[in-house]
């Protein structure tokens, strides 16, 4: 098990052409330590290699519990992490 | 000073929304609507539909903040943001921004203000459906501009 | 491509002016409009009522040309103009402007000329009513500034 | 009579505060010759010298046949001469 005692989870959101691209719009992560939003797009990619085109967009947006975020800032454990591209509403 | 904000499958009817924004509002005297629709071309093909998604509670908040923003700076008296999400063929209604304010020039000013910023920050995405295509729509420079010419005032 | 101007004693209902503007329209996917109101306060008094009187014919003619102006300017698709006369107490709908287009900026801009240019050139004259007393409006600078800026464009 | 067979009539229109401060919503004016507008207004505060005040107002716009004319303008006979004051629509 890699979600063990020491372990906890992230939530991940995924959105537009990006979701579509991942065929994922809802991803558990499960990290040891708080991680920036930039080592966990790297932890996310070791594990789903085919997924590294399209998280390294420099396009993309993240969100730490629904507030932007910039790539420096941390996760912890029990934070819902969206990551998409640039809106095109209205 | 009330802010209205839904986001729904369900289409919108205009009378609703507008009667909500002026009736007994007797401090107000100018309205401003926005109402987007589905229109026919896009690139040279002809659209069919709009496919619409949106990043649920966070939309609602960015929206939220957005209309606080154009009504302390304006002193606009009632917003209301409609926006719809979901397969939307040719024709049919998107969005809607209404305002009142006391002055036609803050109730123009205001109803822009909101649409710019709903078009560059709300979490919203929108994918066109062709006879036989579809395909993401890509974020528009000329969008990032409009919401830009704001801060610089 | 279509202009429509009335100027009549009686009100006006947005969603068939609405209605107007989209229906069967699926090349402009903007529609803009604006509504005015009798509003409560005017120079620290009480309005209980405005009263609108025109020019007949002459009115008519100005507010077609101001419309075809911005058709031109803005490349829009429809244009409604409603403008009520006679006598109008607090809360009544005095006018509204409705325009589409194919995007929403030359909408906001198009709606935004045609208000300024019928506040400074259409041939309307009106007066509040107080409760004990009336009194002509007279004609704002500011109204003047707001159509002026077109020019400079 | 004023209206002999050498004189033709001018219709003229007043509007807003004019119109109330006049009195008058529209009045037959006869002119023997064409007259510019100026001259038009002289020509009538001498048959209404009570209205000199009125129409002596630099802010007052006039209009021959529907059309914002200049204070030069010619006005014949038959024609629809309007003064009224800056307009507030809207």
């Amino acid at each position: 098990m890699v979600t063990g005692n020491d372990a906890e989870q992230v939530k991940l959101l995924f959105f537009g052409q990006l979701k579509e691209r991942l065929q994922c719009a809802s991803y558990n992560l499960a990290i040891k330590q708080p991680l920036s939003i930039k080592q966990l797009k790297s932890h996310l990619i070791s594990l789903q290699p085919s997924w590294q085109a399209a998280l390294n967009n420099d396009l993309l947006i993240a969100a730490v519990n629904q507030q932007i975020a910039q790539q420096q800032a941390i996760v912890k454990g029990g934070d819902e992490v969206a990551f998409f591209p640039p809106v095109t509403g209205g | 000073m009330s802010i209205e904000i839904t986001i729904s499958h369900d289409d919108f009817d205009i009378a609703v929304l507008h009667d909500a924004l002026q009736i007994g509002n007797v401090q107000q005297g100018a309205v401003v609507t926005f109402t987007g629709l589905v229109r026919e071309f896009s690139h040279g093909d002809n659209v069919v539909a709009l496919e619409l998604e949106h990043y649920p509670q966070m939309t609602e908040q960015l929206l939220l903040s957005i209309a606080e923003q154009a009504q302390n700076r304006w002193q606009l008296g009632r917003i209301s943001i409609y926006h719809r999400i979901g397969y939307l063929p040719l024709g049919e209604q998107i969005v809607f921004v209404g305002v009142s304010s006391k002055h036609r020039q803050s109730a123009f000013d205001g109803a822009q203000f909101i649409m710019d910023y709903l078009k560059t920050q709300a979490t919203f995405w929108k994918k066109e459906h062709f006879s036989h295509s579809s395909q993401w729509v890509e974020f528009k420079a000329s969008d990032v501009q409009a919401q830009q010419k704001w801060a610089a005032d």
